[in-house]
């Protein structure tokens, strides 16, 4: 069977991050006349509104772009809450290495290796029980004291923190790949 | 030989591709390979030194190696006939028919990738609802050392020391130099330095010293210089 | 209008980038039974497949997960700019089999498998999370072990390990090579 000019359409909406502009499509089906290409799209974005289906196509910004339907939100949210737990943003896996490798360590001292604040990561995996206080430093200004938790062994399938990769280990993992560039 | 037979080595993944190769040139039962001529066949393939791709010819040389071993342990006379498992050739047997297997389950998943890269998946979100930190992936244990890993290639570029959280207590410090100086009337800097176990030891003991002339506890004198710096505490802290 | 459980898994799947399983489904849509969502599940996958839609729902890694058509294929790669996706190289591919059959397994053990230093390998499929690193063997040395990652299987397109060929499978395949010559 012939791919149909509305099936093409919608697998170039689906793997654009920018809202697909009419033009584009134009650009990659120039057999099909402007006519016929805002009938497919008009045709896609009718489909998906009238069907029981959880995601619609959108007009914005020019382009037309696949969303979830705005009343699902709700269960939308749930389920990213959910995947939050079990996922870090950059910045907190960046700060948990250090916490990782350097413990026991203050905010201060990740701040320092991190040339950047550490308190909003330091949060989140507090938050998610990654890290946990271990007291006070005997320093000017007594500050908290982090090391990683038992569940940070568990969530990364670790029996100790020996078990770490060493920073060696790593040096030749990602050493020789340099050497075959 | 055949045309096929002058194929580079380099097509050859390892020796055991190779010896697999030989093999079926030869038209050899894997189960029963005679050792005399598949040993000849191999060095001959690897005495032609301009097919032998240099960073591998060691592996190559280490299978020529066992196969000269399993043919001299096959030629030694023995007083019994061998049993079957100690067979010098089962090992090897065994290893050539994993390394068949694990090829025809390359080819298997190499079809397997071949189409799954005519299907595109989003690596994407699709636009839903701001949240603060939509940017969370889920990370592995190699991630976590890998982060960690470029994080110090970064600070060792930006030549940042950066001194480990030991727990060192000003306190205990100030008053273990006091107990010196009291001990002993004064300190020799160069010394009390080299004595401290680490390097960062010896900072903080700096620091501590530096803490100690500024709140007027100790004062810190050179006699000419480059001489070494004596530390004397001050007359008010002695009793 | 309520929104059917079919509408709702459907939204979940479209925002998640990995497979969705229905034991996530499960924790989000608890008033549901598992009887339930798995017939909303294969509904939703019947209905992509049977409809003249460039997108299909399908199943991988345990989960659920929207893609577009393959026949679909050169128009996405006219849009994207793409001549071709980049395949893992014969050592990689090779390194990739190992592992997946011998899991878990060490740098040491995979090497001696392939009579050939698997490290520059290693390094490209750990790179391309294909594989993972575990924790440490209990033997001399705590060497660290390797396992395949859920990215192996989406990229291959398998559900579970148990989906790779087996042993007989590969077998057949062997006596038929013989067979040919």
């Amino acid at each position: 069977m012939k791919n149909s000019l509305k099936s093409i359409i919608e697998s170039l909406i689906f793997v654009s991050i920018e809202p697909l502009t009419p033009e584009k499509i134009k650009n990659i089906m120039t057999e099909y006349s402007d006519n016929d290409i805002e009938t497919a799209l008009q045709k896609i974005v009718d489909s998906y509104a009238s069907q029981d289906s959880g995601i619609v196509v959108f007009q914005s910004a020019g382009g037309y772009l696949f969303a979830t339907k705005p009343e699902l939100d709700p269960w939308v949210k749930k389920l990213l809450n959910l995947d939050k737990r079990s996922r870090l943003s950059p910045a907190a896996l960046e700060t948990l290495s250090i916490i990782a490798y350097h413990q026991p360590i203050t905010l201060a001292e990740i701040s320092a290796i991190r040339s950047v604040d550490a308190a909003h990561a330091l949060k989140t995996l507090l938050l998610k029980r990654l890290v946990k206080i271990t007291g006070r430093k005997k320093s000017p200004g007594k500050p908290l004291i982090y090391r990683t938790s038992t569940k940070f062994l568990t969530y990364f399938g670790l029996n100790s923190l020996q078990d770490l990769p060493t920073t060696e280990e790593i040096e030749k993992i990602l050493e020789e790949e340099q050497d075959a560039e | 030989m055949t045309d096929t037979y002058q194929v580079k080595l380099e097509i050859f993944e390892g020796p055991l591709d190779l010896l697999i190769f030989l093999i079926k040139k030869k038209k050899l039962e894997i189960h029963d390979i005679p050792m005399a001529t598949i040993t000849r066949t191999y060095l001959e393939y690897l005495d032609d030194k301009e097919q032998i791709n240099l960073e591998r010819e060691a592996e190559f040389l280490v299978v020529a190696a066992l196969l000269i071993h399993i043919k001299s342990q096959m030629l030694l006379p023995r007083e019994a006939s061998l049993e079957d498992d100690m067979d010098p050739r089962k090992i090897l047997v065994e290893r050539l028919l994993d390394h068949q297997k694990i090829k025809a389950a390359c080819n298997l998943l190499r079809e397997k990738e071949k189409d799954q890269m005519l299907t595109w998946q989003r690596d994407f979100l699709p636009p839903i609802t701001p949240s603060d930190e939509l940017d969370f992936i889920e990370v592995s244990l190699f991630d976590l050392a890998e982060v960690f890993f470029t994080l110090m290639k970064r600070q060792e570029r930006e030549r940042v020391k950066i001194l480990k959280g030991k727990e060192f207590s000003l306190k205990e410090k100030a008053q273990e130099i006091i107990a010196h100086l009291k001990e002993n009337g004064y300190l020799d800097f160069q010394a009390y330095f080299a004595e401290q176990r680490s390097f960062e030891e010896a900072l903080f003991a700096f620091f501590c010293l530096l803490e100690l002339i500024k709140n007027k506890v100790v004062v810190a004198i050179q006699d000419s210089l480059f001489s070494t710096i004596k530390v004397w505490l001050r007359e008010e802290f002695v009793t």
